[in-house]
């Protein structure tokens, strides 16, 4: 029993060393860099990690540098929440990034608010800051408003029924249920609503459901990973040739790639000025953050640059702000600065929070994009 | 009429994929009565290899008898290192071991290959084949044609050569085995590359559809698995069946019940077999001996 | 002698669960701590079914998912009390397994694994799919059980991690007293036997059916408190909960320990807690240590950690 | 009246008849041996009567009730009770904890008060080791009882297994070769403890190979010889049997010999 003992507390030894060293400004991130969301925790990971290098090579904030305690939690909202209070309670940051899910996110957000320490995740649902909670905010733009934006370009080509088909992932679910939310306002009705399993290998019944029934004028396809690839692959072989639309989920060079630029020919989704960083006007104001962003991501890890990237960028840009505004590291004071952030160009688009604004982000900000020829044209 | 042989075209494909992984099941299980759930994991190592064989210059072909060739040394390499050493011991632990090398060698694919999606060019092309009024796209035919091959190379192996007679005398009796000439080591090496060889082919031959990544294993396996006990484990007529019948119930669910429940149902039905045959459709029965 | 070792057992976990807080740096260390003993009391659930029984399940995370939710949604939906709400969830996973347990249990090994496997992702999916009840994979808010202010009322002013600690450690303790319990009495003593051997169990007069259907319902009721503490403690649930590789995690925390005993589970819960814990600086090896230590200890301590050493130390002393 | 009945049971494995036709009884107090060469069907008779094979042909009676296939368990709350030829004991448990098993019927209760240790349930628990530790005595494993049952050798095991089925207080036991593997000195413990048994009103069916055991202790004999009866009666009547004797090795005097030798 003694050996017992001895391991339990030579374990407790190593938690305690595991911890950072000293620095002045101490940055937590509990990010999903493997498990099922490693295609978004894995490009944040990367961004925060590299962006930090950099900023500490340019001197820090004011001259203080910043170090940057960095968790895994794999996707799983328990190991999140333990790793939000170890980042509280043992690591003593000053501000969370992170949550690269909603469930992640929902569970860093309690240990958040009751420390009352600043958070900005990385994650989609509009429930993170409806209702508003002082000390949580949020980057990417929300699924509503990629549901918006999608229907908005779908009413102007007169489009009043359409299929949906949607991954049971929590990025398609989430996204189904708030395109269905908002669907009504732009007149148009959801006449199938068809699901697939995150890992399906062919979703042709579904397609063939979506084809056969009465009516439908176009298709929307809400998810991420391989399902839009599969399902955008099954579209082009069954031969339907309805407008077809993909969500912010699939937003990368990738994506055309796996579903081959033959079957995506014609497709739209709503994505950010990364994805035409070398298309924007001259006097597009993100044109200089995005191509630094894009230019330095992929000189240092030698893959194309994501969306979910941009999340992180963004979020990073916005704490180092407030920080530098807020002149200390006190969270209450780091906070109020974020809440007064105006105007601060990211990668997604340009943010403005207020105190009952903790997106900050407007429809502008997403550019609904075409695949023709392999490439990405914007419609609008 | 078109919808419905839509379906079967789509749950034959996706039968299929689920066949070749439960036929990789059936030989180490003959052979050892270990269920290997790492099965899933030799399935990404054959896709994932070959993507990058493939993309390091390698020609489709030898990249995919590269991934194929590496996958059965590491199914050997499981065998000696993990396999073998636990002989004996109780289910439960030989479950957690093959679980273990699961997540050994998923860990160790996120390390040396990346955590992105790939694809690999269709074998014979992207253009759909027309029949009566559905479609279905050349690289299912090369799965199913791939399940169709292992399924007769395997009955052909185990009924018709005495190296396949030995694997099955083994898992029969380890010891009676021994008695009359056969080097039970040499056979659970050969059970293990075979399936791991197996494992590797399917997932040469179904990432140009499904992608893969170094995740797809474990789904993979769990599907491969339910179809191998559905048809009854260890003989491959029941893999095939097994995988043919669990992807037509999900097409056929998805086209005329619901897509969201497709795989409750797949898995009711599945339970339901296992009560009224306790061994699968095909599965030996077997008396309990006193 | 038994009952000498059931309360040594019982006064090594007190003594740890009493002592170590001691030693805590942080607010942090408390949250593992109830981590660790929620696993724990899950944990037990899986020695009393597969160390006494000799049954397998690869999908009791369901039940651990049936808990949960019930604490999630009997206070909203029902309104009940939220410790009633984890009584509903206990009684629920009980039926349930009850009526699950029925037609699997007669199944053996393998099948007896891809049934249960089964029904955890049944459970899952429901979980995942039911979204305007259980808000889909995106997860759901848990009420807070009140039981903090009703401290703090009392003069006991604790944080929530601390809350917890105590709450999570005291549920383990009383978990883990009646699992010795069961060991040493008429009904563990049946279970072992007809893991021991079923045919002669039944000559014994062993109802072989209905004592796995006893085992199975219990180890449900174990794992659907886990589960109900769990979700009151994070506030935020998710389907994860219920998820195949939860069902993985703690059958591999059982056997790694010990799954013959109560203690060496609960030490299994411990290590796989804290494995990712210490290895955050090494986290893209994490999965891979986790494989390699589950391989290991199978083949070298094949009992569990703590049974083999206790065994390896009682060989050198003789 | 006779406690078992048994009329013309019989089952086949793939085809292949294992027992056919075979008919006996057993009455209180009586001692019916089982003899016949290896394969002659002895153990699957037994396994039919004792409920774990479902019979093809015939009836099992139980104080004239129909019992034919019933659960072992359900077998087990008439009465009935069984050794095995290949031991079939609980390796992991404690050799007093083993025979404690056999109190099951009598020391179960409700799961609660087990999970609780309600004193009810301890004092259930209590009664049944110390009636276990009394059957151990009586077959001389007392001072193995607090050691793991895994570690015990083949003939104390059988006679752990006797302690067993002694516990379930049977009407009715049957005992599988309990003398295999024992030396002289503990067959001869076997001897008297089967003796005992029969006298304290136990009906017992008896499987064995040790002849001079069996000639010994039976009222009566029942031959099997490829699955069928070819003779029955009682010891002296059945030894001097033609059809017998030529079952065994077609010699007179082989009859003890090859006994031995196939034991």
């Amino acid at each position: 029993m003694k050996t017992l003992t001895t391991t339990a507390l030579a374990l407790i030894a190593a938690l305690g060393v595991a911890g950072p060293g000293l620095a002045e400004i101490r940055l937590g991130a509990s990010l999903s860099a493997t498990g099922p969301a490693s295609f978004l925790g894995d490009p944040e990971a990367k961004t925060l990690e590299m962006m930090v290098e950099a900023r500490n090579a340019a001197g820090g904030i004011d001259g203080e540098p910043v170090e940057l305690v960095l968790y895994d939690d794999g996707g799983d909202p328990n190991k999140a929440l333990t790793f939000a209070t170890r980042l509280v309670e043992d690591d003593e940051v000053v501000a969370i990034i992170g949550g690269s899910t909603t469930g992640t996110t929902m569970s860093i957000l309690s240990v958040a608010e009751d420390n009352e320490i600043p958070f900005v995740s990385l994650a989609g649902a509009v429930s993170i800051i409806d209702p508003v909670r002082p000390f949580v905010f949020k980057t990417p733009h929300t699924d509503r408003m990629a549901c918006e934006k999608i229907f908005t370009d779908m009413a102007a080509r007169g489009i009043e029924k359409i299929g949906m088909i949607s991954g049971t992932d929590g990025f398609g679910a989430s996204m189904q249920a708030q395109c269905k939310d908002v669907v009504g306002q732009f007149g148009i009705e959801i006449v199938a609503d068809e699901t697939y399993g995150p890992k399906d290998a062919d979703m042709t019944p579904q397609l063939t459901k979506i084809r056969g029934t009465e009516g439908v004028q176009a298709v929307l396809n809400p998810g991420f990973g391989q399902g839009p690839a599969i399902v955008t692959r099954n579209y082009h072989q069954l031969g339907i040739d309805l407008p077809f639309y993909q969500s912010h989920g699939v937003a990368s060079d990738a994506f055309i790639e796996l579903a081959g630029a033959d079957a995506a020919e014609g497709l739209r989704l709503p994505g950010t000025a990364l994805l035409i960083a070398g298309q924007l006007a001259e006097d597009d104001p993100q044109r200089a953050v995005v191509q630094a962003y894009k230019a330095e991501f992929e000189a240092a890890y030698g893959m194309e640059v994501s969306t979910f990237g941009g999340y992180a960028h963004d979020a990073f840009a916005l704490v180092i702000d407030a920080i530098s505004r807020a002149g200390g590291t006190d969270p209450a004071a780091i906070r109020d600065a974020l809440e007064a952030t105006s105007g601060l160009v990211g990668t997604t688009g340009t943010y403005s929070f207020s105190a009952d604004d903790h997106l900050g982000l407007d429809l502008s900000a997403f550019r609904l994009l075409e695949i023709r020829d392999g490439g990405w044209v914007p419609v609008d | 009429m078109d919808a419905l042989m839509q379906f079967v075209f789509s749950g034959v494909t996706v039968g299929a994929v689920y066949a070749l992984v439960a036929l990789g099941f059936t030989i180490i299980y003959n052979a050892s009565d270990v269920v290997n759930f790492a099965q899933g994991e030799f399935v990404m190592l054959g896709g994932m290899i070959t993507v990058f064989a493939h993309l390091a210059g390698l020609p489709l072909p030898l990249a995919a008898l590269g991934a194929i060739l590496a996958t059965a040394a590491l199914g050997v390499a499981l065998n000696r290192l993990a396999i073998e050493p636990a002989r004996g011991a109780p289910v439960v632990s030989v479950i957690i071991i093959t679980i273990g090398a699961s997540i050994l060698i998923r860990g160790a694919a996120q390390l040396i290959f990346d955590k992105q999606l790939h694809g690999l060019p269709a074998f014979s092309g992207d253009d759909p084949i027309r029949v009566m009024g559905a479609t279905i796209l050349p690289q299912s035919l090369w799965v199913i044609g791939g399940a169709l091959a292992v399924f007769v190379g395997l009955w052909a192996f185990f009924t018709r050569t005495l190296t396949g007679k030995a694997v099955l005398a083994t898992s029969n009796n380890r010891t009676a085995a021994q008695l009359v000439g056969i080097n039970t080591g040499w056979v659970m090496t050969l059970a293990f590359g075979l399936s791991a060889a197996i494992g590797a082919l399917a997932g040469v031959l179904v990432t140009p559809i499904t992608l893969v990544s170094y995740d797809v294993g474990v789904g993979l396996a769990l599907k491969g698995f339910a179809a191998a006990m559905l048809g009854g484990m260890g003989n491959p007529k029941g893999a095939l069946a097994g995988g043919l019948l669990l992807g037509l119930f999900e097409a056929l669910t998805a086209g005329y019940v619901s897509s969201q429940y497709k795989e409750a149902v797949a898995f009711v039905v599945i339970l339901g077999v296992l009560f009224a045959m306790p061994q699968g459709l095909f599965g030996r029965a077997g008396t309990e001996r006193v | 002698m038994r009952l000498s070792a059931k309360w040594t057992q019982l006064l090594i976990l007190f003594l740890l669960i009493a002592l170590l807080p001691l030693f805590f740096p942080s607010g942090y260390y408390f949250r593992v701590g109830a981590l660790i003993f929620v696993n724990g009391l899950a944990v037990i659930g899986i020695v009393i079914l597969t160390g006494y029984a000799g049954q397998i399940s690869l999908g009791h995370a369901g039940f651990a998912g049936i808990g949960a939710y019930a604490s999630a949604l009997a206070p909203g939906h029902l309104g009940l009390h939220p410790l009633l709400a984890v009584v509903l969830g206990a009684l629920v996973s009980a039926a349930v397994a009850w009526l699950v347990g029925r037609p699997i249990l007669r199944l053996k090994g393998y099948y007896l694994a891809v049934a249960s496997l089964g029904f955890g992702i049944l459970v899952a999916m429901v979980l995942s799919n039911e979204r305007a009840l259980t808000g889909g994979p995106d997860g759901m808010p848990v009420p807070d059980p009140g039981l903090r202010d009703l401290l703090k009322d009392l003069g006991l002013k604790l944080t929530g991690g601390e809350f917890w600690y105590w709450c999570c450690g005291l549920c383990l303790l009383i978990g883990a007293w009646a699992a010795l319990n069961l060991q040493a009495s008429p009904t563990g003593r049946a279970l072992r036997a007809l893991h021991g051997s079923e045919v002669a169990a039944r000559t014994v007069g062993i109802d072989v059916a209905r004592l796995k259907l006893q085992a199975f319902t219990i180890s449900a009721v174990y794992a659907s408190v886990a589960g109900s503490l769990l979700a009151m403690q994070n506030r935020f649930i998710t389907p994860d909960v219920a998820g195949f590789m939860h069902s993985i995690e703690m059958v591999t925390m059982a056997v790694l320990g010990g799954v013959g005993s109560v203690i060496g589970a609960i030490f299994g819960a411990v290590i796989l807690t804290l494995l990712p814990q210490v290895l955050t600086v090494f986290a893209d090896y994490e999965q891979m240590v986790l494989g390699a230590v589950m391989i290991l200890v199978m083949i070298f301590l094949p009992e569990g950690l703590i049974p083999s050493l206790a065994r390896k130390l009682r060989g050198r002393g003789e | 009246m006779s406690l078992l009945s048994v009329e013309g049971l019989g089952i086949a494995f793939g085809g292949v008849r294992a027992v056919h036709d075979v008919g006996l009884t057993v009455a209180p107090g009586e001692i019916v041996s089982i003899i016949g060469p290896n394969g002659a069907g002895k153990t699957t008779l037994f396994n039919m009567i004792s409920g774990v094979y479902l019979p093809g042909a015939g009836r099992v009676r139980l104080d004239g009730e129909d019992v034919t296939g019933m659960a072992p368990h359900l077998l087990a709350r008439r009465g009935l009770s069984r050794t095995f030829q290949n031991l079939q004991i609980f390796p992991a448990m404690s050799v007093l904890e083993n025979a404690a098993t056999g109190f099951h019927l009598r020391e179960r209760g409700a799961l609660l008060a087990d999970l609780l240790a309600l004193p009810g349930a301890r004092r259930r628990s209590a009664e049944a080791l110390a009636g276990a530790r009394d059957l151990l005595a009586r077959v001389g494993l007392d001072r193995a009882a607090d050691r793991e049952a895994g570690e015990l050798s083949y003939g104390a095991l059988k006679r752990l297994e006797i302690a067993r089925a002694l516990a379930t207080a049977p009407r009715l036991l049957l005992l599988d070769e309990p003398a295999a593997g024992c030396n002289a000195v503990e067959t001869e413990e076997i001897d008297r403890l089967i003796a005992g048994m029969a006298q304290s009103g136990i009906a017992i069916l008896l499987v064995e190979h040790d002849m001079k055991l069996v000639m010994r202790i039976s009222t009566h004999i029942v031959v099997l010889d490829h699955g069928e009866k070819i003779a029955e009666g009682d010891p002296a009547t059945v030894s001097r049997h033609p059809d017998v004797i030529a079952a065994y090795l077609g010699a007179p005097v082989a009859v003890e010999g090859a006994a031995h030798a196939d034991g």
